[in-house]
C-alpha cells in the first residue's frame, strides 16, 4: 500500500491518542479547521474537544500550557502552524521543558512533543522558511527528530509521543503530500523507530552523503544519477538530529572515505557543520577527500521562485559535490 | 472642493473616553476619492486571486476585499509623515500609502518591480519614504514595531502618530500588551487598531478570546469601537485618534470589518462561516455600495460617472497586471543584496554549493 | 481545637466579585502553626543571607523575608492535591509544600541533600509529590506552565486548583496575559495570584505598570486585592478563589506584600527605597508580629510560650544548617545524570573534552 | 592605564551616545538602578530620561520597540539583563531585525545593538547560563560580535553603534571586572574595530586556537603553560561570531597544520564545530591531525559548584587537546 506522510502522521497521532488517554492536541486551527495543514484530520471528531484543543494565536502561552500540563502527568502534544512561530515560544521549549529533568535532580519529568512544519516551503518568504533543526539540536534536555518518509513519520511520531522527555519533532511541508510505499509493518499500531538510530536509505561504497527530511529524497536522487556514472554513494538518513546518530555516520564514511552533508538550513553552525566536524574529529584518518556541505544558501529566504531555488540545494548541487571529493571533476567556481 | 457634512449611521462605543462627533465633514471630491481608491483596491484583490489561481502567484497570499473603508478612512485623516504598520494583509495599505497597483502586482508574481524587488512577496510590502513599514509575517510582531516608530517619532518631538494594526486574532498576542504598557507609561502616539473581522483563519473571535470587545480589551487605556465598513466613521476615528494620541498617549481603536475571501488562497473561507452571512453583509455593510450610494443620494455624481471611474479602475489593474506579468524575474545577484546595509569589508557569502558560489562582497 | 473567628482589618478590594467575607474561621491550632512557620521561614532567610555572605551559597538568591503570611496563608486554605509553581523566590515555599530546611539550605549550597540534588540551586526548588512545580528562573515563565497545571487537574476531573505566583513586575508580562486568556476560555481552576512586593529588582511599581492594580488585570477576569502581610486574610482568600475557580476558571489574587532584603543577594535594596519605608512597614505591618499579637491579645498562648517556639525553630534552622554543611558535594556522574529521563540507546554524552571524557549510558 | 572590561563597555556607551543623539539606550533597570551589571552607569544622569529609559520586564515589547525605532532611523542600543531573556523576544530580533532589510529589497535598515552577558556566569544554573553565540551567528543578516579584552570591548562595541545593521552583542558577565592595560590608540573616541576581522592575540608556530570572549583568556594562560613544554601555540580571538573570519583562521592553520577550537557553550551545532568544519572544508590537507574541540558539556548547567566546573572547559582540557593534535600526550579516555 502506498501512504502519504500526512496520512503517516495523522494515523500515529490517531492511535497514539487511542492507546494512551493522557494524550492531547493543543495548537491554532487543530480542531474545527482540521489542522492548517490537516495533520490533525478528524481527530476532534474522534477524540473530542477535551483531548482536541484550538487555541487563541498566542505560542507563548499555550506551548507553556503544554509544558505545565506535562510536569502535572498529561502527555501534551504541541502544534505549531508552523516552528516559525515557535520563536515566540522558544523560552518554554528550552528554558522550561528541555532543563526542567535536569535542574530538579529528575523529579520533574517533561513528556510532551512540539510538533509542525519547520523549514523552507514554496513562495513563503524570509519569516515563514527558517530551519531550527541546528537550534534545537544544540540543547541538552531535547530529543530532536526529523521525518523523511512515511516509516519514519509514523515511527518516530509514535516513539516520540511514548518517549517521556520533551520531543521537538520537525516536519517539512513540502513532504506532507509525498507518497511513500508502507509495509505491513510500518502500519502496526505498535511500529516504534528507536530515537537517536539514523537509517541507511541506500548503501553505497564510494561516499557517504548524510541528510535529513526532505534533503534525504534529494540525496537518494542523487545517488540515482551518481550511479549511472559509475559512483555508488551510500546515503544516510538522520532521522534524529539529537541525538545525533554519529556511530552510524563514521562507520559509513569508514568505509567511503568520503562525505558529502546535505541540509536546506542556513551553513554556519548548522547541523552538516556538526557532522563534517564530528567525522573530522573520529574517522580523519579515514578521509581520502576534504568533506563537503551542500547547504541553504547564506541569506533570508526571498520570495522570487528564481531566487528562491537557488537558495536552497538543488540535486545537482549534491551530485557536484560528491564528484569533487571523489576527484571526478574540478570544482569550478561561478561568477556570482 | 463642496464642504459636506455627514452623519454617520452607527454610533462609537467607547471604553473609558467620550465618543467623537457622529456628524463627520468630507467633502465631494473626498468622497469620490473614497470611491476610487476602494473600488480600485477591490478589483487589485480580485485580480490577485484570479493570478493565484492561474499560478502568477504562489505561497501565501491575503486579501483585503471587504476591508477597504479601514484603509481609506484612515488614510484620509492621516499625512505620510504619519506611520503605519500592519501584518501580511498588506496589499491596500500599501496602495493607500502612495504604492501603486503595479509595485503590488510584481511583488505577488516576485519580479522586479515589486516594491520589495520581489524578494518579500505578498506579506511584506513597505513605503519607508511615506512611513510605511510593512508588511510583517509573524502575528502580533507588528504591534511593538510600530510603538517603536511612535517612540521615533515622540523622540523627533513631531507632531505625527504611528498606526499599528493587528487582527482579533492577533489581539490576544502577549507582546500587544507589553507594548500597550509602555507605550502607556511612555505617553507613546499610537493607535493600536484592532481590525476585527471576526475570524482568526478559522477562528471565530469568541473562541479565541474570552472578551472579544477589542476596544476595551486596553483596560487602562480608552478605546473606541467604529464601524469599520463605513469610510467616514473610520476617517472620523483616526482624525480624533491623532490628536488624543499626541496630547495623551495611545488609543484603542475597533475597526468593525469583515473579510469576504477566505484567510488565504488555500483556505476557501466557508467552513467555519455560512455562505448566508457573508452575501448578509455584502449586501448590507459593503464598504463601497456604502459610499456609492451617499455619493448618489447626495448628487455629488451620477451613477454613469461612477461606472466611468470603475472603468478606469479596471483599465489601470489591468495595465498595471500585464506590466507586472512582463516585469523580470529579479537579476540572480540580487539574491545576495540586502544581507546587509553596510557590508563588513571581505564580505562572502555562501550559496547553496559554496564551493560552486561564493560570492565575495 | 478551639475555633476562632477574626476579623481581618483590611478590607478585600474587588475587581467584578463580591468580596469575601472579613470575618475569618480559623483555631489557636492554626496560629500557632501560622507563627511556628513563619518565624522558621523568616530564621531561614536570615541564616541563607549570613551564609551567603560567608560564601557557602553562590549565585543569585532571592529572600522571602516579609512576605511569609502569603505562603502560609495560602497553605491554609490548599491541599498538596491543589498544586503551586512560582519564581525564584521560593524557599519559603518549598518549606510550605512540606519540604524540610535542610532540603532548602543543601540546595542552596549545592549539596548532595538539596531538594535537586544540589543541581538546582536557589531559583530551582521542586516537590513533584506535592504538587510544587518550583522554582523558576526566568521571568513570567511559571504562570502559563501553572495553567497547564491547572489545565491537567481539569483534565483528570480533580476538585483541585493551582496556584500561579508571579511578582508585580511580571505582571507586565505578554505570556501572562496570553495564559489568562486560555484560562478563562477554558475555565481552568488556575489562581493567578500576584505577590506585589512593590518592587521589581530597583523598579517601583508605577515605573514599570501603568496600572498598578494588579488585581484588576484581568480586565474580564475577577480579582481580589489582599493584605498580603496578614495569614488570615491571606487563608480567606484562598479559600474564597479556591471555591470560585473550580465553578468558574480563573481568578486574580493580588497579595499586598513587602520584601525586606534587597531584590537578591547583590542588591542593598536601599537605593530605591528608603530606609524609613522598610522600617515603617516592619514595625506596622510585620506579619509574624501580627499573629504574635493576635495569638497574646486572644491568650492561646503567653509570650513566653511564643519564645519556646522561637528557640525551637533556631535549633532547627541552626542543625539544617550545620547538616547542609557536611552534606556531600553531588557525585562527578551526576553531571550526567537527568538529561532525559527515557534515555536513548548508547546515549553518549560529552563532557568539555569529549575525547577524555565521554559518558555511554 | 588599566581598565576594566566593565568601564571601557561603559565609556563606549557613553562616547556613542555624546557622539550621535539618535543613539538611546533601553532595557531592565538600566537607567535609576545603573544596570543590573553597571554598564550603564552615569548616563541616565549624563543623558537624561529620554535616551536612557527602564522598561517593564517584558522583552518581547520593549525589543520590539527598539526594533521599530530602528526602522524609523534611530539608534537604539537594547540591553538584555542577560541573554538567557532575550529568547522571549529572539522572534523580533531574527524575524523583525534580521531579515528586514532582505525582506524590503533593501528599502528597510536596521540599526540597533542587542547587548547583555551571555553564556556562563557563576553559580547560576541552568536557565541562566546559556551561550547563544551559535544560534545568532547563524542567522544571516545579524553581524555577532563577542568581545573578549577592553580593547575589544571599546572597539567592537562602537563599531556595532555605529553600524547600520543589527548588531547582537554578547558580553560576558565574569569578564566585567577583569581589567586590560589600554593603549592610548584604545582610549580615543574615534577607536573602531572592523567587524568580521578576528585577532591574532599570540603567535605561535605548532597549533592554532581559536576561542571567543573569556575563553580567549583560557587560551592564553593554556599558551603559557604549553610554552614551558615546548609547545607554541597561536591564539585567535575571534572577536566576530558572523561574519567568521574564516580567512584568518584558515591561514593560521595552513602554518601550524593543527587546530584546537575552544567554546563555553553546547557542542553541537555550535562555532567550534563551525571553525573545524571550515578549516577542514578549506585546508584539509594542511592539517597534520585530528582538529579538536574544547566546549561547554553537553549538559544543562548544574548549579553545584563542582558540577558546574566539570561544566565548561578548564585549561587543562585546552592543554590536554594541543597535547594531543601535537602528539606529546596518547589519550586516554577518563572513566565517569
Ligand atoms: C505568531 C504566529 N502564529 C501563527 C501564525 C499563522 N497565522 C497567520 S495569519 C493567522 C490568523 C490571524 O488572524 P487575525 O489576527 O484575525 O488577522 P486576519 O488574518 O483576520 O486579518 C495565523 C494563525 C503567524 N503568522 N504568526
Ligand atoms: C524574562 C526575564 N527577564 C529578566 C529577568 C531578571 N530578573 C529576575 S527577577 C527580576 C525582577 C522581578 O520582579 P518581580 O516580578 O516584582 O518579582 P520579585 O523579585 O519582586 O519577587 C528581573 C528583572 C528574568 N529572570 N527573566
Ligand atoms: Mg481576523
Ligand atoms: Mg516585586
Amino acid at each position: 500500500t502506498k501512504m502519504t506522510v500526512r496520512e503517516g502522521l495523522n494515523s500515529a497521532l490517531d492511535e497514539e491518542m487511542a492507546y494512551d488517554d493522557k494524550v492531547f492536541i493543543i495548537g491554532e486551527e487543530v480542531g474545527e479547521y482540521q489542522g492548517a495543514y490537516k495533520i490533525t484530520k478528524g481527530l476532534l471528531q474522534k477524540y473530542g474537544p477535551e483531548r482536541v484543543r484550538d487555541t487563541p494565536i498566542t505560542e507563548a502561552g499555550f506551548t507553556g500550557l503544554g509544558v505545565g500540563a506535562a510536569f502535572y502527568g498529561l502527555k501534551p502534544i504541541v502544534e505549531f502552524m508552523t516552528f516559525n512561530f515557535a520563536m515566540q515560544a522558544i523560552d518554554h521549549i528550552i528554558n522550561s521543558a528541555a532543563k526542567s529533568h535536569y535542574m530538579s535532580g529528575g523529579q520533574l519529568t517533561v513528556p510532551i512533543v512540539f510538533r509542525g512544519p519547520n523549514g523552507a516551503a514554496a513562495g513563503v518568504a524570509a519569516q515563514h522558511s527558517q530551519c531550527f533543526a541546528a537550534w534545537y539540536g544544540s540543547c541538552p534536555g531535547l530529543k530532536v527528530l526529523a521525518p523523511y518518509s512515511v516509516e519514519d513519520a509514523r515511527g518516530l511520531m509514535k516513539a516520540a509521543i511514548r518517549d517521556p522527555d520533551p520531543v521537538v519533532f520537525l516536519e517539512n511541508e513540502i513532504m506532507y503530500g509525498e507518497s511513500f510505499a508502507v509495509s505491513k509493518e510500518v502500519l502496526d499500531p505498535n511500529f516504534l523507530l528507536p530515537i537517536g538510530k539514523a537509517k541507511i536509505e541506500r548503501e553505497g561504497s564510494d561516499v557517504t552523503l548524510v541528510s535529513f527530511s526532505k534533503m534525504v529524497g534529494f540525496c537518494l536522487k542523487a545517488a540515482e544519477e551518481l550511479e549511472k556514472e559509475g559512483i555508488s554513494a551510500e546515503v544516510i538518513n538522520l532521522r534524529s538530529i539529537r541525538p545525533l546518530d554519529r556511530e552510524t555516520i563514521n562507520k559509513s564514511v569508514r568505509k567511503t572515505s568520503r562525505l558529502v552533508a546535505v541540509e536546506e538550513g542556513w551553513p554556519q553552525h548548522g547541523v552538516a557543520s556538526e557532522v563534517i566536524a564530528s567525522v573530522t574529529e573520529d574517522s580523519f584518518e579515514y578521509l581520502d577527500a576534504a568533506p563537503e556541505r551542500i547547504t541553504g544558501a547564506d541569506v533570508p529566504m526571498p520570495y522570487a521562485a528564481n531566487l528562491e531555488k537557488m537558495a536552497v540545494p538543488q540535486i545537482p548541487d549534491i551530485i557536484r559535490a560528491v564528484k569533487r571529493v571523489c576527484y571526478r571533476e574540478v570544482p569550478q567556481q561561478k561568477a556570482a | 472642493d463642496e464642504k459636506l457634512t455627514v452623519t454617520v449611521p452607527v454610533p462609537f462605543k467607547t471604553h473609558k473616553i467620550d465618543p467623537p462627533s457622529q456628524e463627520v465633514e468630507t467633502s465631494k471630491a473626498e468622497l469620490l476619492g473614497f470611491f476610487t481608491d476602494m473600488y480600485k483596491m477591490r478589483r487589485m484583490e480580485i485580480a490577485a486571486d484570479g493570478l493565484y489561481k492561474s499560478k502568477f502567484i504562489r505561497g501565501f497570499c491575503h486579501l483585503y476585499d471587504g476591508q477597504e473603508a479601514v484603509c481609506v478612512g484612515m488614510e484620509a485623516a492621516l499625512n505620510y509623515d504619519d506611520a503605519i504598520i500592519t501584518a501580511y494583509r498588506d496589499h491596500c495599505t500599501h496602495l493607500g500609502r502612495g504604492g501603486t497597483v503595479l509595485e503590488v502586482m510584481a511583488e505577488l508574481m516576485g519580479h522586479r518591480d515589486g516594491c520589495s524587488q520581489g524578494k518579500g512577496g505578498s506579506m511584506h510590502m513597505y513605503n519607508k519614504q511615506h512611513n510605511f513599514y510593512g508588511g510583517n509575517g509573524i502575528v502580533g510582531a507588528q504591534v511593538p514595531l510600530g510603538v517603536g516608530v511612535a517612540f521615533g517619532q515622540k523622540y523627533n518631538k513631531l507632531p505625527n502618530v504611528t498606526v499599528a494594526m493587528y487582527g482579533d486574532g492577533a489581539a490576544n498576542q502577549g507582546q500587544l500588551f507589553e507594548a500597550l504598557n509602555i507605550a502607556a507609561l511612555w505617553n507613546l502616539p499610537c493607535l493600536f487598531t484592532c481590525e476585527n473581522n471576526h475570524y482568526g483563519m478559522g477562528t471565530a473571535e469568541w473562541r479565541s478570546a474570552k472578551s472579544p470587545a477589542y476596544y476595551a480589551r486596553g483596560d487602562y487605556v480608552p478605546g473606541i469601537k467604529v464601524d469599520g465598513m463605513d469610510a467616514l466613521a473610520v476617517k472620523q476615528a483616526f482624525k480624533f485618534g491623532k490628536e488624543y494620541a499626541l496630547q495623551n498617549g495611545p488609543l484603542m481603536l475597533e475597526m468593525d470589518t469583515y473579510r469576504y475571501h477566505g484567510h488565504s488562497m488555500s483556505d476557501p473561507g466557508s467552513t467555519y462561516r455560512t455562505r448566508d452571512e457573508i452575501s448578509g453583509i455584502r449586501q448590507e455593510r459593503d464598504p463601497i455600495e456604502r459610499i456609492r450610494k451617499l455619493i448618489l443620494s447626495l448628487e455629488l455624481a451620477t451613477a454613469a460617472d461612477l461606472k466611468a471611474i470603475e472603468k478606469e479602475s479596471k483599465r489601470e489593474v489591468d495595465e498595471a497586471v500585464d506590466a507586472a506579468k512582463s516585469s523580470p524575474q529579479p537579476e540572480e545577484k540580487l539574491l545576495y543584496d540586502h544581507i546587509h546595509s553596510g557590508t563588513p569589508a571581505n564580505f562572502q557569502i555562501y550559496g547553496a554549493d559554496r564551493q560552486h558560489v561564493t560570492v565575495k562582497l
